[in-house]
Formats: structure tokens, C-alpha cells, sequence
């Protein structure tokens, strides 16, 4: 039997060392969480405006829409797009006479991501925007912004302290839920890790470089996140 | 309907909040440079009304000219009054200026940043314009020293003053002022009098809601006494003020005189 | 061109991608000699297990070929290939010297066993009436279990229970209890491959190229480089 | 679709049932306990503790669920044994579980995430709020307990309700640790049979139930206290 | 020390935020039943001065005799002084009140919610006394319609009485007040006015900042005049409404005249 490696020869960057894997699959996982946390940001705004400003049959839609998709496993939805969704495009595709599509794996991911964080920023957002004191939007108005502009101006820079701790919040899952995406064969940074460590015995070391580079990604979105809130909260008295 | 002589009128409005009906018909018509004050006690619907004018409440019925312009409004599925295009709203609403009862300042701008935000960004106007004016306009009102303040660090009156600095820089030609002077000592009111006047004589039209009766009967070219959600009384200051018809009205401004 | 689904996790020796992102393992070795055998040219598709099925049906590939074990509840849903290997099942425990794998040598232990295997079924029919069970998601996680002395035994195929027990972290604290009494009706059926039901043909191809592989040798041959027994069992 | 396989595992998938429920309700109520604690070291602690605070909050919202729970069954719980007198005592047959594990693991990491969101929430209660409370003698535990708590779940309580609903989709990592959890009946009904959608579909089903009376119960919280928008 | 005759005495207050010093060096002392009226201009520190008794704001130096007990300072690190003890404040706050400036009613609690909380919750009333004796209060302003109402549904002046009833229910032995007829109507005023002078017949101490000087004039045992952070002169209404020794308060005062 050979002798066996050291954990820096494991770790190495270059094959048969596993750390340049472990960072590829890092790069991947902070690929897909961006993407679907941009895609959350967007389809949150939406629906928080939406439930707090829309018609009743439009409420009703998105109430169902962030209980519905917020219970539904995350691995059912991928599954349900990704296979069953592109069977069903494609039937559709070819019933129309065009040529079958490939959806990628990547794509599809994010898109499912993206959907179950709008379910749940457009919660955080619409509680963010519910404690805005009404009388500086109604001020907005008064001086004839347009919704747009208010929103832009007075609403946005408004509700950002009060949904920042829980925007960072989805960040965090996010980062680590971006596992799943192994469902359609693309290798992140957890994957990589059960990779590396499976193919040569080393749990521990494995989990705990992984575990390393999770915490860094952390600290590095702490540094953001804190920064983005010392500079929405400027204005604000420190706590009493 | 755009006759120049007529900058605002207001007619039949009503408005309720559940069963609980605030403004009961109230009409006003105000020309060019009219200072109206509205009195009455309170919770008789008097900032409910100035919101209304500006639609920050909607209004369950009524019909509004302002600025010689008909808000054009429709009838809900449900009976009740909106207007037909927020667009038109917004519009006129560039023309008017608000001061609210609780000053509603933007907590996440400065002092200066809250004067010029409508002019920047409403009216377009250029930012180094829009600072010398609000610079101006805070020097007036004595707050230019805390230009770079924060409301959050401001004292009642130095809020207030802020916040009639900001419904001045829009260059409004309607304003309507919820109890403008609550906060201020009586040198401010005093400049605040003035400053209205001035006003009124470059040719703006205000809305004053008060509970200073001095403070009404100087500076009003009419005034009105809400009582219930309806007028109760209204004429020229020395008509409310020396010889009210309504007993309502005459114990009211009794009271103040006490 | 035929496609080969495997799934994305390491499960030497059979199969696992090494650091360079290359498909490595006996399981890899046997489905190039198919593939020779059957003259096509063969891709590999890799798969979490939740895709695999799903992969399988929406013909992302073609066959699941990824030591999956054969049972009858599973053949309702997909079709399986001929067996292609076929490991003992063994018992492995604490080192205290006693080995043995009868009803009474487990009575009142508790032994862990990875969820849904053909032992779950062996484990019913002969032990559950002494023993009591943990079910565990994967072997590692059993593994760590019996070391911390959770579970007396591990239940399980001998190939990766050897594997483990070779390993520095098992050499120290576990041993070998044996192998299990066969038994072909629960045991018996082994790996195969999994088909589409309606890929009758490709199967038929499947099962011919295994059969000639064995026949011709190649199977002892790339079995050799990993196993110092022969995998194909009975 | 084929759920035939539902007469078989019925026993098993009530069992699961009764396990997330209880693995949700325990890590939720005893996490939220923590982070009130957490939340308000960080909001009005001395430094030191805030910076204990800060670190709790980023290990345990930084580094995977699955990994802490590891941690925890395999590094801690394998000391555990070697406690005196804890092999004998009553509570070794739950300490030695792994539900123990997982509901000790589950709170510690949902009191990360809720100490986030309340201590935004903290910051964002009206500073005159507050000063009415003191000035009127509350002593600092009142005043917490009356007014700044209160108030600032209110104005979380939509995040919060995100954050529950988050907790339950996290319970099926407790099977790593082999606790038979209704996610884990379904994996191994998948398992067993193959069947790629009705075990999860099940799965879904209960899901959507309980998610549903989550945010009908916090909807109804919300509610209690009208808004004037 | 607790001579029964000093209700207050509050000795060389100093206050900084930053560099910009807003009471430099203030005093005052207040027999039971006393009615003290602070007036200045706008951001002349009146509410700072006030916020200082009950130590929302800490003072940078001062000391403090409230209700005969002396609050116990020390100085911190900094050279700042502080409360020593945080527990004798919160008791010695239970028996003062304080109305504020911008009322500050717990939004999460109806109008009676907000009356009762104090009386229930830290001085361990009962509860029913204490929602009948909230009722009668609530019935005094005016509010008893209101009752069970959340703060954003009322007008300003309902807000500023529900926020003296809640004070008064706390039945304190010394009164901040900080403005607290801004927003009422002038009979409203009127009725302020008789409950503060009941209240001082009670043998109440009252400290009151305002800025209606007829109502200071009515209302005061002893009138102060701050400027730029010091008491410029005090004395009784008819002195200082009369006859002021300083130009600056003569200048103030007869501004409230015109
Ligand atoms: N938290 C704070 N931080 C910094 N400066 C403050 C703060 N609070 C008040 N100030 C400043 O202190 C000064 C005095 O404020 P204070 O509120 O005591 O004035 P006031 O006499 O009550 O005025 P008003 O009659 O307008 O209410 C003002 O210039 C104000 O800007
Ligand atoms: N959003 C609301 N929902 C329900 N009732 C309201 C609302 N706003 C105001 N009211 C009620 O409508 C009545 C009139 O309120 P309004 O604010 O117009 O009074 P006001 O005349 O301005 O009084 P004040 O002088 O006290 O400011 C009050 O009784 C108030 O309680
Ligand atoms: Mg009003
Ligand atoms: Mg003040």
C-alpha cells in the first residue's frame, strides 16, 4: 500500500490534488446562488408590491404563490422543470413543428432558485415595506412622484435597513441550498466536497476545507451586508 | 373652466372611514392669492380634507378644480369616487405643496437633501439651482446651519421649519399647510406670517389649517369653521372672528379669546 | 450511440471521478468493455441518485448503470439488464474478538443498514426479530456510527464493508464478523443495469454484451486489477 | 401514477410525520427563545458579547446545516459517553439518540438566522416608542417584554414566517443522523419502488399543509394590530 | 435633603451633543404643586432640558433632587457623568410622567392599551381599576369614543390628549410636559388649562414647555426664559410677561404680543 498523501498534497490545486475541484465547485456555487438571489430580488420586489398594492384576485395569486412554492421541496420543483418541464416543452415544440430544445441544467437551476427566493423575499420585502413610517411615502405622493420615482427615491432607501438582516439571511441559504443543482449533474462546492472526500477516505479534512470555504464566503458577505446597512441606516439615531 | 380667477374650488366632498363619516359636503372655492384658513376642533376632519385636495385620501364623493384644472374622476364598482387617471394626479400634485401636521420628513436625506428632492427630482431642476434656492429658502426659516442634519437630530420647531422649507422650494401654486406653526416659538410664527404673506401676494393660493386663532385672523383672506365634518361658518376673519352667526362658532372662537 | 447514467457520488471501487474530473473504477472499466463488445460508442452522464430516474425517462440517457440493486419492487417501474456482479453480504462489528452472523450472535444488538438495500429485506426476514434496526442514509454515515459505538454492527455488501474496514479510521476499531448465510430469493439477484421498459432492444444488446464479456474473459481480467475474488458471485 | 405503495408505509409515513412536526415545533420555539437572547446581545450588548453574538451568528449561518449536525453527532456525541455518570443516568437514552442531536442542531442554527431578523426588526422600532416606555419607569426587563419585543416581531413577523416555513424545509437533513423523518420515509420509499413523484408528492402534500397553517397563523398575528396603508 | 417643600431641584445641567453644547449650565427648583413654564425659541434646548430630569437624555454634568431623593451620579471614564445606579432612576421614574413633543403612543396598542400599560404593568394596578380609571381620563379629553383605537387612526390633537391621558393615569408626583397643546384646538386648551391647575391644586409639580405664552402667562407659579442654552431670566408670569429685564426676552415676549 502506498504511503498516504499528505493534507497538503490533498488539497493541492492540481490533480491528483482535490483543491482546484473544491474551487471550481466554490466558483459554481457562488455563480448559481448570485444568479438566483438577483432573480429572488427581482421576482421579491414584484410580489411585494404586488400583495401590498395589487387588485384582490392579484393578492390571491401571490398568496398562492409564496405558500405554494414555498412548500413545495425544492427538489420536486428542479425535477418537475428540469425533466418533466423539458418534456413538455419539447412535446409542445415538436407539436408546433419546431426542433426540440435543451434546457441547460445550470439555467434551469437558477430559474427554480430564483422562483423559491422571490417567494420568500417578497416576504421579507413586504414586511420591510410595511414599517416604513406611511407619513414620508405619503409625502413622496404629495409632491407629485410618480410611483416609479417614490419607489425609487423615498420606498427603496426607506425599507433596505429594516429587510437587509433578512435579505443576508436568504443569502445564506441560498449559498448552501445551491447543493440541489447536483440533481441535474452539475458539481458544486457540496458535491465536490462528498467527491473528494468519498474517493479518498479523508472526511474529516475534506468537510472541514469545505466548511472553511463556506465561512469565507461568509465573512466576505458579512463585510458586504454590514456595510450595505451602516450606509442605510445613515439618519438613524443609534439604538437606545 | 380654466378661468384665471379661480385657482382652486372644491365641491361637495364627503369622505368616511368605515361607518364613521369624516367630511360630510364640504365645498371652497379659493381665487388667486387667497389665504383660507380652516378652524375648528379637533378630529373635526380638518387634515382629512387637506388630504383629500391632494388625494392622499380618495375621497368618496366630490369634484375638484385645482389650478384650473377638473380632476376627472369615476365611479368604483363600489360606489365610490376615484379619479380616472393617477397620471393626472400626479401631475397636478407638482403643483401643489403640502405641509403635514406630523412635518413627515424623509428620515434617510439630510435637511438639505430633503428640500431639493422634489425640485431635483419631480420638476428636473437643476442641482446647483435647486441648492442655492433651498439654501436660501433655510436661511429664511433659520436653518441653514443645520442643512446637513438629519431629521432624526432635530428639535419639533427645526422639523417643522424644514418641512415648510421643503413644500417652498417646489414653487407651488397652491399650498395647503396642516397646522404649519404647532411647533414654533412666537418670533417663527411671526415669520411664518410673513413669509405667508408674501406668498399671497406673488399670487399663491393657501390652505391654512390652524388652531391659532390670532395667527388666523391676521393672515386669512377668508376663513372657515368645519364643525362635524360640515361647514359650520365662514366669511372674513372679522366677520368669524367679531360677529359669528352660528352659537358653534362663537363659542369656539370664544374660547381661543380666553 | 448509447449513454450511460451514473451517479455523481464516489462509491469506490466501483465507481468514482477522479480529481481531474475523469470517470474511474471497475464499474467504469466493465461498461467500455460492454461497449467494445457491443461496438458502440459510449458518454457518460452523471446524476445525483434523485436524477437518475428521472434522467433515465426523460432519455437524458439511456441506461442507470451504477451498481444499482435489482429487486422486484423496482422492476415494476424500470426494466434491469442481466446481473453483472453480485458481493456477499456481510456483518461488521466492534473489535471483540467474537464473530459469527446467526440470529443469536445479533440478538439484542442493534444493527445499521443503508436505506433500501436488498439487506433491509434480508434484515427482515432472518434478524428483525431479535435485533433492532437503524436505517442510514449512506454506508459513510453507518461507518462513523459503529466507530462511535452507536450501532454493534454494520450491515451491508462486502465490497465497500471491506473497503472501510481496511481504511485507517476502521483498521482501529472494527472487524470483520463474516459473511451472511446466502440466500438467493432476497440476496440473490444482484446489480444490474436500468432500462427504459420499452427499450427492449438495447437490453437484449446489454445482456448479450455482458454474457460475452464474462465468456470471454475480459471480466476476470478487470476484475483482477480490483478484487482478489471473483464479484460475479454464484 | 402508481400509490399503491401507500398501504405498505402508512405506519412509517404517520411515524415521519410526528418526527418533522416535533423537530419543527422544538428547534422553532427554543431557536426563537436564543435569538431573542442573541439579537439583543448584538443590539445592546457590550462589545465583547456583541462580538460573541457576531461569531455565533456567522458560524452557524455560515457553514452548512449538515456539516454543524455532523459536527455535533459525531465530534460531540462521541464524547458524550465519557460524561460520568451519563451512560446511567435517565437521560442517556434521549441523549444518545440522534433526534437529539438533530433538535439541538436545528435550534442552534434557526437562532442564528432569527437573531438576524430580530435584531434588524429591534433597530427598526421607533427610538420615541421606546423612550415612552422608560420614561414612564418600565424597568429595562418591562420595557423589553411591553414594548420592544412586541413591537419589533410585529414588524418582522413576515420574515419570521419565511424563516419557519425555511426551518421545516430543513428538517430532512435529520435523516443523516437516522431520524426517520417524513422526508426520509419518502426517500425510502423512492428508494425501494423507484417512483420518482409520489412519494415526493405525498411529501408535498403534507408540506403544504403545514405551510399553509403557518402563515394562516401568522397571517392572523399580523392581523391583530391594523395598518393603516 | 427630602424636605418635604422641594419637589425638584435640578442643579448646573450641562448637555453636548458632539461639539455643539445645547444647555450650559441650568438650574431650577420646584415646590410641590408648582407650575414651571419653559419658554425659548425654537432649538433653544427646552426639550433636551426636559428629557434630561428623567434621564433620557444623560446630562454631561448636574445634579439631580427629584420627589426629595437625589439621584446618585458618578462620573465615567470619559469625565461624563452618569446615573450610578440605572435601578433608582426607573424608580424614581415611576412617579414622574412625561408628555412628549412628537407623543410617541405605542403603536401596537389601542388608545385605553396605551393608558393603562403604565399603571398595570409597572406600578402593579390592577387592572380593572386601572381601565375605569383610564375610561374616566379618556372621558376628560374627550377620547373615550377613541378608546379602543390604534394611534395611526387618529388626528393629530386626539393623538397629543391620548398621550395626556396616559400620563395622567400614571398619577405621578411631578409632570414633564413637552408642549402639550401643539395640536388642540383652543377650547381643548382651555380644558388642558383646568387640569393642569387641579392637578397643581393636588399639590402636583409640573414642568411645562410651551409655546402659547398666553397660556404660560395663565397657567405658571414661575416662568423661565431659555436662550442659546441658559435660563436668561425667570421669574413670575407678570415679571416676565410684564416687565422682562432682558432685551431678549422682551424681545420674544412681545413678539407672542403682536
Ligand atoms: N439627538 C440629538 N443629536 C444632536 N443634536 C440634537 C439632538 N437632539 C436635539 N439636538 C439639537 O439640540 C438643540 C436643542 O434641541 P431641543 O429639542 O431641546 O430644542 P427645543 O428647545 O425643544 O426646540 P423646539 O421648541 O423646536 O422643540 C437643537 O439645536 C437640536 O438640533
Ligand atoms: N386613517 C383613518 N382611519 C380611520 N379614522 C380616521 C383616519 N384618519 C382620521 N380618522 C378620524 O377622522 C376624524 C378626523 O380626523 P382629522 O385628522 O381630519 O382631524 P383634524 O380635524 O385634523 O383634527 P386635529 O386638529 O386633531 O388634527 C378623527 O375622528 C379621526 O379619528
Ligand atoms: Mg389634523
Ligand atoms: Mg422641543
Amino acid at each position: 500500500m502506498p504511503t498516504s498523501p499528505s493534507a497538503l498534497e490533498l488539497l493541492s490545486p492540481y490533480p491528483p490534488g482535490w483543491g482546484g475541484v473544491l474551487l471550481s465547485g466554490a466558483v459554481s456555487t457562488i455563480l448559481i446562488s448570485l444568479g438566483a438571489y438577483l432573480l429572488g430580488i427581482l421576482v421579491g420586489l414584484a410580489g411585494a408590491t404586488g400583495k401590498l398594492k395589487g387588485s384582490r384576485p392579484v393578492v390571491v395569486l401571490l398568496d398562492f404563490y409564496t405558500t405554494a412554492v414555498r412548500a413545495v421541496p425544492e427538489l420536486i420543483l428542479i425535477i418537475g422543470l428540469y425533466y418533466a418541464g423539458t418534456d413538455g416543452i419539447n412535446g409542445l415544440l415538436s407539436a408546433l413543428g419546431f426542433p426540440p430544445i435543451e434546457i441547460n441544467g445550470f439555467f434551469a437551476a437558477v430559474v427554480v432558485l430564483g422562483i423559491v427566493q422571490g417567494a420568500y423575499m417578497t416576504e421579507v420585502l413586504r414586511g420591510a415595506i410595511l414599517a416604513i413610517p406611511i407619513g414620508q411615502i405619503e409625502a413622496a405622493s404629495a409632491f407629485g412622484m410618480r410611483p416609479s420615482l417614490r419607489f425609487r427615491r423615498i420606498v427603496l432607501p426607506a425599507l433596505m435597513p429594516n429587510a437587509l438582516p433578512g435579505m443576508a439571511n436568504l443569502w445564506m441559504s441560498v449559498t448552501k441550498d445551491s447543493a440541489l443543482i447536483a440533481v441535474v449533474g452539475y458539481q458544486e462546492l457540496a458535491l465536490a466536497t462528498r467527491l473528494a472526500a468519498g474517493n479518498t477516505k479523508h472526511y474529516f479534512l475534506f468537510f472541514f476545507a469545505a466548511a472553511v470555504i463556506y465561512l469565507m464566503i461568509t465573512l466576505v458577505s458579512n463585510v458586504v451586508f454590514g456595510s450595505l446597512e451602516t450606509y442605510f441606516r445613515r439618519g438613524q439615531p443609534k439604538a437606545a | 373652466m380654466t378661468s384665471d380667477s379661480c385657482a382652486l374650488r372644491v365641491d361637495d366632498v364627503h369622505k368616511s372611514y368605515g361607518i364613521h363619516e369624516v367630511l360630510k359636503g364640504i365645498s371652497l372655492a379659493a381665487k388667486k392669492g387667497d389665504v383660507i384658513s380652516l378652524i375648528g376642533s379637533s378630529g373635526s376632519g380638518k387634515s382629512t380634507f387637506l388630504r383629500c385636495i391632494n388625494f392622499l385620501e380618495i375621497p368618496d364623493r366630490g369634484s375638484f378644480v385645482i389650478n384650473g384644472e377638473e380632476v376627472l374622476m369615476k365611479t368604483g364598482a363600489d360606489g365610490r369616487a376615484h379619479p380616472a387617471s393617477w397620471r393626472q394626479v400626479e401631475r397636478i400634485r407638482t403643483g401643489l405643496a403640502m405641509v403635514f401636521q406630523s412635518f413627515n420628513l424623509w428620515a434617510h436625506m439630510t435637511v438639505l437633501e430633503n428640500v431639493i428632492e422634489a425640485p431635483v427630482h419631480v420638476l428636473g431642476m437643476n442641482r446647483k439651482e435647486a441648492v442655492d434656492e433651498a439654501e436660501a429658502l433655510l436661511q429664511k426659516v433659520g436653518l441653514y446651519d443645520k442643512r446637513n442634519v438629519y431629521p432624526a437630530f432635530l428639535s419639533g420647531g427645526q422639523q417643522q421649519r424644514a418641512s415648510i422649507a421643503r413644500a417652498l422650494c417646489v414653487d407651488p401654486s397652491v399650498m395647503l399647510f396642516d397646522e404649519p406653526t404647532s411647533a414654533l416659538d412666537p418670533e417663527l410664527v411671526g415669520e411664518v406670517l410673513k413669509v405667508i404673506r408674501d406668498l399671497a401676494e406673488e399670487g399663491r393660493t393657501m390652505l391654512l389649517v390652524t388652531h391659532e386663532m390670532k395667527f388666523a385672523r391676521d393672515v386669512s383672506s377668508h376663513v372657515m369653521f368645519l364643525h362635524q365634518g360640515r361647514v359650520e361658518e365662514e366669511g372674513t376673519p372679522e366677520q368669524i372672528f367679531g360677529v359669528p352667526n352660528s352659537a358653534r362658532c362663537r363659542e369656539f372662537t370664544n374660547s381661543a379669546r380666553h | 450511440e448509447v449513454r450511460f447514467g451514473i451517479m455523481n457520488e464516489a462509491y469506490p471501487p466501483f465507481f468514482t471521478k477522479d480529481a481531474t474530473g475523469k470517470w474511474v473504477g471497475w464499474e467504469i472499466e466493465l461498461m467500455e468493455a460492454v461497449c467494445a463488445e457491443m461496438k458502440e460508442t459510449c458518454s457518460i452522464v452523471d446524476m445525483s441518485w434523485d436524477g437518475l430516474i428521472p434522467g433515465l425517462q426523460s432519455k437524458k440517457f439511456d441506461v442507470i448503470w451504477s451498481s444499482m440493486s435489482i429487486t422486484d419492487e423496482r422492476m415494476k417501474t424500470i426494466a434491469f439488464t442481466d446481473k453483472y456482479y453480485n458481493t456477499p453480504s456481510k456483518l461488521i462489528g466492534a473489535q471483540d474478538g467474537k464473530t459469527g452472523t446467526t440470529v443469536d450472535d445479533v440478538s439484542g444488538k442493534t444493527i445499521g443498514i443503508q436505506v433500501s438495500t436488498i439487506q433491509t429485506e434480508y434484515y427482515k426476514k432472518y434478524y428483525a426479530s431479535a435485533a433492532s434496526e437503524k436505517t442510514y442514509a449512506t454506508l459513510d454515515e453507518a461507518f462513523q456510527d459503529l466507530a462511535a459505538g452507536r450501532v454493534d454492527y454494520v450491515f451491508g455488501d462486502s465490497i465497500p464493508l471491506m473497503t472501510f474496514l481496511q481504511s485507517d479510521f476502521g483498521k482501529d476499531c472494527c472487524e470483520d464478523k463474516g459473511n451472511v448465510k446466502d440466500d438467493p430469493e432476497v440476496l440473490g439477484q444482484g446489480i444490474g443495469g436500468g432500462l427504459r421498459k420499452e427499450d427492449t432492444e438495447l437490453l437484449a444488446k446489454l445482456n448479450a454484451a455482458i454474457a460475452a464479456v464474462r465468456a470471454s474473459g475480459k471480466y476476470a481480467e478487470i476484475s483482477k486489477k480490483y478484487f482478489d475474488f471473483d464479484p460475479y458471485g454464484e | 401514477m402508481d400509490f399503491s405503495w401507500v398501504s405498505n408505509y402508512w405506519p412509517l409515513i404517520v411515524a415521519g410525520v410526528i418526527q418533522t412536526v416535533l423537530l419543527l415545533v422544538i428547534s422553532v420555539v427554543f431557536g426563537f427563545i436564543l435569538a431573542i437572547g442573541l439579537a439583543l446581545a448584538q443590539v445592546k450588548g457590550p462589545p465583547w458579547l456583541r462580538w460573541c453574538a457576531k461569531g455565533y451568528s456567522t458560524w452557524f449561518r455560515g457553514t452548512p446545516l449538515l456539516i454543524q449536525l455532523w459536527l455535533l453527532y459525531y465530534g460531540v456525541g462521541s464524547f458524550l459517553p465519557m460524561i460520568p455518570g451519563l451512560r446511567q443516568s435517565i437521560l442517556w437514552p434521549i441523549v444518545r439518540e440522534g433526534f437529539f442531536f438533530a433538535a439541538v442542531s436545528f435550534t442552534l442554527n434557526y437562532a442564528a438566522y432569527e437573531a438576524e431578523v430580530l435584531r434588524g426588526a429591534l433597530l427598526a422600532v421607533p427610538k420615541g416608542e421606546l423612550e415612552a416606555g422608560r420614561a414612564f419607569g418600565m424597568s429595562r426587563w418591562t420595557l423589553l417584554r411591553r414594548i420592544w419585543l412586541p413591537r419589533a416581531i410585529r414588524i418582522a413577523l413576515p420574515t419570521i414566517g419565511g424563516e419557519v416555513v425555511l426551518q421545516l424545509k430543513a428538517t430532512p437533513l435529520a435523516f443523516t443522523v437516522t431520524v426517520m423523518d417524513l422526508y426520509a420515509v419518502a426517500y425510502k420509499v423512492r428508494q425501494d419502488t423507484l417512483l420518482v413523484y409520489e412519494p415526493l408528492m405525498v411529501v408535498t402534500v403534507f408540506y403544504f399543509c403545514l405551510t399553509l397553517l403557518i402563515t394562516r397563523a401568522f397571517r392572523f398575528v399580523e392581523m391583530q394590530v391594523p395598518m393603516r396603508r
